[in-house]
């Protein structure tokens, strides 16, 4: 009876999760082997598992740990570049594959470090403050990311802060990382599968960590900082557990992120704070500390702009609005009141049906 | 006996004003203690200076031997002092029975990678906690609730969890803030059983600040006073409730 | 509850986009294998179906070119986007109005990569799903990066009008109609030196664009050559593009005489305003970013008189070529064209004269469109409106010269 | 000599920043919304102003009017339409809606007003002041933002606390439930902010894009963010710290542009601002709360 009932808690939770992962893509791989899927979808593959690792990390701090983060596209931007590196130096000498296998653990390492240094200091803020400073951290590290210069020649490496010039290269001598330009030559070794790969572990992860005693912790000291504390919860040692995994998985998605283009550059666009915020949106229409939420909505809301590609110049105005009109449907009491009232009738109509 | 809790000499002041001035109070073990006082006396101030909310400008907390002045909150309730608050703080999503599963949190222990990965002592201390964590509910009357939301249960219910949450860390010592503001007498009632069966199951020593009168002279043995920070008497419950000063205090001049 | 019934919006939402995907996927990739094999009429049409920005109805006998561009339509770089793909648009109208390209006509459609190399892919893929077999594009140097490798992949031929970076041009299939950065930069050095316009020279350059900073190293490197002195070098980001007081205050403070400025006209026209407020009055010099400059709605072209720039196209140029493109350019879509809009236009009669060198029709495959457009590209010359007797190397890279004007009483004045 | 002129052009940018922040400031004290949009409504009022002003050649006043005027009916209507639905819902759907706006106006710029760069004329005829012999020179907008800073910022003090309205504010920014109570009526109160505020983008846009005069449907972006950076630098609600914040602000960003790098700028402003937040967490002038246990 028991077991019974755990089975069942697994398939609405967790299972439930994976199993719509999975789902997803046997039926991709169906339509890509039958050649049902167009370019378009296919390019769209690795970018859709990269924002629903995103937006499931990000839930880990917004909605489970409850501080708002507007700088994970700093994140996911450091684990890019330090896995990038690793394979653009590592580029002919091993395996693509398990090239990107070490890139990805470098990568999540890194991010990991920046979540524990960033997160340090700034986890005594709240709120708003919190978000702001967030906002900053992302800020500084696309700037310093684009004034880095890194090159290598049979001296070893050379670094620099100004321009390419000062590197100065002996004769045969590679520019690794150039400034705003980035890094160019990434190997594409991305795949729909690993991807899915990569999701799956990231939806492992965090649905244990917070189904146990940790994440018990981290959400009790979410919901009661201070009721928290007075059990003897470390405030300090959860939130940044928190902050850094999710740094860490980030990183990994930037890793999936930097190997699926040839080229990498911290851009505003890319790595700036309205990425920051567009993984926020997933996050918030998915419903907070909802994971199956976060990855549906990053999915739709990826997918949308380039279905409505057809409109063109109409194309960013129409998301615009579908956003807003999501949001109000989603979140405005009277919208929810609404719904639930839809929700009875249709009830209502069943059972009188049945009756 | 022993003394359980030896305060002495214990202020602090806000800004200039002093809102504790000179309080102490000694606690034998398994004594059911009571701290009373009009609105504003700092009360409340006082728990806060012994759960480590606020530090001290001056005095001594000895608890069971152990000097625990100006110690963090977390390592005070490690320490053995486990409080509920005059405003219900609950973990208010997350379910009855994990409210108790967290303050069992230092006692049933698994790394976060075992939680992670699923491993043997996951499931071991998960279930353990999970016996405990119903035991004490049973104690309360909560079983059946033990997986509705927190915030879902009728106020009552959820002062009494605060109880359970509190009791799950396995304190020496309990503070109850206010724990019968907002009952009726019935529920009242229920509660001062509550507490009295609970000093008798666990051998616990309890402080408790109160307004209702009744539930003090019926259940405390000994009592102090506070009034605009000062201890104003302390001393046996029906001795206390008789001085003149104290009656002048909470019936105004 | 609440969860539930959000989640089963959003699941109904995805089933939706799934099965619209499916839809779309399927009707794209026969329209991509008939790109590949015969373009049959009623392939094509199904094509046309696709609902974009097509300017022109299929030809009646069935087959047709179909050329893609690519470039930011919206966001900050937008400007940059609209002018290619309007001046692609400009060229392909031309080119059909004068009996297509081998009598065949030229099918066209646009697509926004948002200046993100992700998005540029899924530009391309879109395009692709359309069955380009050409594509002009695209207009910024990472995105071009990142699609020229897909390009590449698929060996399909490529022509940027402005990707300027050296890698934007890396792959055998890619060709380039403007100067790579370092040409440019090093152009720049040259110029000032050989004509002794100043020796003491500051550049204000922007460190978070490949574009400028990528002209500055290598203008840094020639000016050396040149025994030109760089007394300051000050940078500025996309983040802050609108203060240059601190930057020019620094280059007077330097002694600079001439002031190198690297990057687009947009922050030029500040920086010239900005500098006439300090009321500092030294030679500035751009690359062909700078064009434009006086076409900016409103802006006191006095501010720019003096300014010395190194560019490919003239907009007052008084050449046939350039009178007709500006005058119907401006005539369909307001405002004066900048040099992306000339390049992209001449990107396209580029990808004309090298098919019909080829001799090539729209039923080849686009991988051996590419083939047969690699070869010519070596065999033809092309005289547009970014340079006159323009030729292609191996590398992709055009051998054209650029012109340097000089702006006097408001219009552009060739200097030597 | 040039440690002045780099200081004053920081003070000019800064006096940019302070009069967005202000604007800012005052939404998110009263609405405790982040209104990521706010930038925007500048974009759109520069736009009217260089409408008016060049396209239909009127006088700067009649521009300046117009602006005032478009913005308030935005802004209102924004508030009515995208954020008064969601009064009751998470703050971070009210945050995410905002940043929904906010792609709405500049999309709908980039269509209505195309994506070519227009040249705002500086409405300020005011003469440069000239010290020190000419070398140090500081301009008409310069001087008309800081004094128009400073007299919105005495005015906006005076309003909230001299005027019924003004304190209706006051109670609905300390508690909106008890304000509630009290027979406030929170809707129209809050209306009226985002009124003011919106009239404040207005003003912010003129002075603006007559001290940068460089107009695109980006233009209110990052000047939006700076502002915010500026309004949480001096402590989020307070009307004086958000001018502080914003002077200080662009001094900081101008001196590091001149002494330190220029290329890393940014990064100076913003850990400056992380600095300043560890050792005051709610900003130079911000009140500092404490949880009541």
């Amino acid at each position: 009876m028991k077991m019974a009932k755990a089975k069942k808690n697994f398939w609405q939770g967790s299972g439930l999760t994976y199993g719509m992962v999975i789902l997803a893509y046997i039926l991709v791989e169906i339509a890509l082997k039958t050649d049902h899927m167009s370019s378009l979808m296919e390019g769209l593959l690795v970018p859709l598992c990269t924002y629903s690792i995103l937006a499931v990390s990000l839930n880990l701090v917004v909605g489970i740990s409850g501080e708002l983060s507007l700088g994970h596209a700093g994140f996911m931007c450091v684990g890019a570049f330090s896995g990038a590196l690793f394979s653009k130096i590592m580029k002919g000498s091993i395996d693509p594959t398990v090239s990107l296998v070490i890139a990805i653990l470098i990568g999540a390492a890194v991010a990991a470090v920046f979540g524990i240094l960033i997160g340090i200091p700034v986890l005594r803020l709240r709120g708003d403050y919190l978000a702001i400073v967030t906002l900053a951290f992302g800020e500084i590290i696309k700037n310093i990311i684009n004034a880095i210069y890194l090159g290598r020649d049979v001296n070893g490496f050379h670094f620099s802060m100004k321009s390419e010039i000062e590197l100065g290269l002996g004769e045969g001598g590679e520019t690794l990382i150039k400034g705003a330009q980035g890094i160019t030559g990434t190997p594409q070794a991305s795949t729909f599968t690993i991807g899915v790969i990569l999701l799956l572990i990231t939806l492992f992860i965090v649905m244990n960590l917070v189904n146990s005693r940790t994440g018990r912790a981290i959400m009790a000291i979410r919901d009661n900082r201070i009721a928290a504390e007075s059990i003897g919860l470390n405030v300090t040692k959860y939130k940044l557990l928190a902050f850094s995994v999710s740094a860490a998985l980030a990183g990994v998605a930037g890793v999936l992120y930097a190997h699926n283009l040839t080229t990498l550059a911290a851009l505003p666009k890319n790595f700036g704070y309205n990425q920051s915020i567009m993984i926020l949106v997933f996050v918030v229409l998915g419903g907070i500390g909802n994971i199956r939420g976060s990855v549906i909505a990053a999915v739709v809301l990826t997918l949308l702009p380039e279905l409505l590609r057809g409109l063109n110049n109409y194309r960013m105005l129409i998301y615009a609005i579908v956003l807003i009109a999501l949001m109000l449907f989603n979140s405005s009491p009277k919208a929810i009141e609404m719904r639930e009232r839809a929700a009875e009738w249709f009830k209502k109509k069943r059972q009188a049906k049945e009756a | 006996m022993a003394a359980m809790l030896e305060v002495k000499n214990l202020s602090i002041s806000f800004g200039g004003l002093k809102a504790v001035d000179g309080f102490d109070v000694t606690i034998e073990k398994g004594q059911l203690y009571g701290l009373i006082g009009p609105n504003g006396a700092g009360k409340t101030t006082v728990f806060n200076l012994l759960t480590g909310v606020y530090k001290p400008d001056t005095g001594s907390i000895v608890l069971d031997g152990k000097n625990i002045t100006g110690k963090k909150t977390i390592e005070i309730n490690q320490s053995g002092i486990a409080r509920t608050f005059q405003n219900i703080r609950l973990f208010k999503e997350l379910t009855v029975l994990d409210n108790v599963k967290a303050g069992l949190h230092n006692h049933y222990k698994y790394s976060t990678l075992a939680g992670i990965l699923r491993l043997p002592n996951y499931y071991k201390a998960e279930k353990a906690m999970d016996e405990k964590a119903m035991e004490l509910l049973k104690v309360f009357d909560l079983e059946q609730e033990s997986h509705y939301k927190a915030s879902n249960l009728p106020y009552g219910k959820q002062r009494k969890l605060e109880i359970a949450r509190a009791l799950a860390t396995e304190p020496k010592l309990l503070l109850l803030d206010e724990p019968a503001a907002g009952m009726n007498p019935n529920e009242t009632a229920e509660l001062m059983e509550t507490i009295r069966f609970v000093r008798k199951e666990f051998n616990m020593t309890i402080l408790l600040i109160e307004h209702d009168m009744k539930l003090v002279s019926g259940i405390c043995e000994k009592l102090t006073v506070l009034n605009f920070g000062q201890v104003l008497a302390s001393g046996d419950t029906s001795d206390v409730l008789n001085d003149p000063q104290v009656i002048t205090a909470y019936l105004g001049e | 509850m609440k969860r539930k019934i959000l989640s089963l919006t959003l699941a109904a939402a995805v089933a939706a986009s799934l099965a619209a995907c499916g839809s779309s996927g399927s009707t794209s990739t026969t329209t991509a294998a008939a790109a590949d094999t015969t373009a049959a009429g009623g392939e094509t049409e199904a094509a046309a179906e696709e609902g974009a920005a097509e300017t022109e109805a299929p030809a009646a006998d069935g087959a047709t070119w179909k050329i893609g561009a690519i470039g930011p339509l919206t966001g900050g770089t937008a400007i940059y986007g609209q002018a290619v793909v309007n001046g692609a648009e400009l060229a392909v109208n031309e080119i059909n109005a004068a009996g297509g390209i081998n009598g065949y006509q030229i099918e066209y459609n646009s697509a926004d990569d948002e200046n993100d190399a992700e998005k540029a892919v899924n530009a391309y893929n879109s395009l692709k799903d359309w069955g380009m077999q050409m594509l002009v594009g695209t207009t910024t140097s990472n995105p071009c990066i990142a699609v020229a490798d897909k390009t590449m992949a698929d060996n399909m031929f490529q022509i940027t009008p402005s990707g300027s970076a050296v890698e934007c041009a890396a792959n055998p299939n890619v060709f380039r109609v403007c100067f790579a950065d370092p040409d440019q930069g090093a152009a720049s050095a040259q110029y000032i030196g050989e004509h002794k316009l100043a020796t003491k020279v500051a550049v204000i350059y922007d460190s978070s664009d490949v574009y400028s900073s990528g002209i500055y190293t290598k203008f840094a490197q020639e000016a050396e050559n040149q025994g030109l002195e760089i007394v300051a070098a000050e940078a500025f980001t996309a983040d802050s593009n609108k203060d240059f007081t601190t930057q020019l205050q620094k280059a007077k403070d330097a002694g600079a005489e001439l002031v190198f400025l690297p990057f687009y006209y947009t922050e030029a026209s500040l920086v010239l305003t900005q500098a006439d407020a300090m009321g500092w009055k030294p030679m500035f010099f751009g690359c062909d970013g700078m064009d434009g400059i006086l076409g900016v709605e409103n802006f006191d072209t006095s501010l720019a008189e003096g300014l010395m720039l190194l560019t490919p196209f003239a907009a007052d140029a008084t050449d046939d070529l350039t009178v007709s493109f500006v005058t119907s350019y401006e005539e369909q879509y307001g405002g004066t064209p900048n040099q992306f809009a000339a390049d992209s236009y001449d990107a396209v009669y580029i990808i004309k004269a090298a098919l019909e060198d080829a001799g090539a029709t729209p039923d080849m495959s686009v991988s051996d469109l590419c083939e047969a457009l690699k070869t010519s590209m070596l065999n033809i010359k092309v005289d547009g409106l970014t340079g006159s007797g323009m030729t292609w190397n191996e590398a992709g890279e055009p051998n054209k010269a650029p012109k340097a004007v000089k702006i006097e009483n408001g219009v552009y004045t060739a200097m030597e | 000599m040039s440690f002045m002129s780099y200081l004053i052009s920081g003070i000019s940018l800064g006096s940019v920043y302070a009069i967005i922040a202000l604007g800012y400031t005052m939404v998110y004290g009263i609405a405790k919304m982040l209104n990521f949009a706010h930038g925007d409504i500048i974009m759109v009022g520069g736009y009217v102003v260089f409408i008016v002003t060049s396209t239909m050649g009127m006088s700067p006043v009649v521009g300046i009017l117009a602006a005032v005027v478009v913005c308030t009916i935005l802004g209102v209507t924004v508030e009515r339409v995208a954020y008064r639905p969601l009064r009751d819902a998470s703050p971070l759907a009210v945050l995410i809606t905002a940043i929904g706006v906010s792609y709405l106006l500049q999309n709908l710029a980039l269509l209505l007003f195309g994506a070519d760069t227009k040249s705002f004329t500086s409405v300020i005829t005011m003469e440069p002041l000239k010290l020190a012999g000419g070398q140090l020179l500081i301009s008409g907008e310069t001087i008309v933002t800081i004094l128009s800073g400073i007299i919105v910022m005495i005015g906006l003090t005076l309003f909230i606390n001299k005027t019924k309205t003004g304190q209706a504010m006051l109670a609905v920014s300390e508690d909106r439930g008890a304000a509630t109570l009290m027979g406030i009526n929170v809707n129209k109160t809050i209306s009226v902010t985002f009124a003011i505020g919106s009239a404040l983008a207005a003003v912010a846009a003129v002075l603006y894009c007559s001290a940068y005069p460089a107009l695109t449907s980006q233009t209110g972006a990052m000047p939006g963010i700076k502002a915010f950076v500026a309004a949480v630098f001096g402590g989020i609600g307070s009307i004086p710290g958000a001018m502080i914040g914003g002077i200080l602000l662009g001094v900081i960003e101008n001196l590091s542009k001149a002494y330190i790098s220029s290329q890393l700028s940014d990064a100076i402003v913003f850990s400056v601002l992380i600095i300043v937040l560890l050792v005051r967490p709610t900003g130079i002038m911000g009140r500092k709360i404490s949880e009541k246990v």
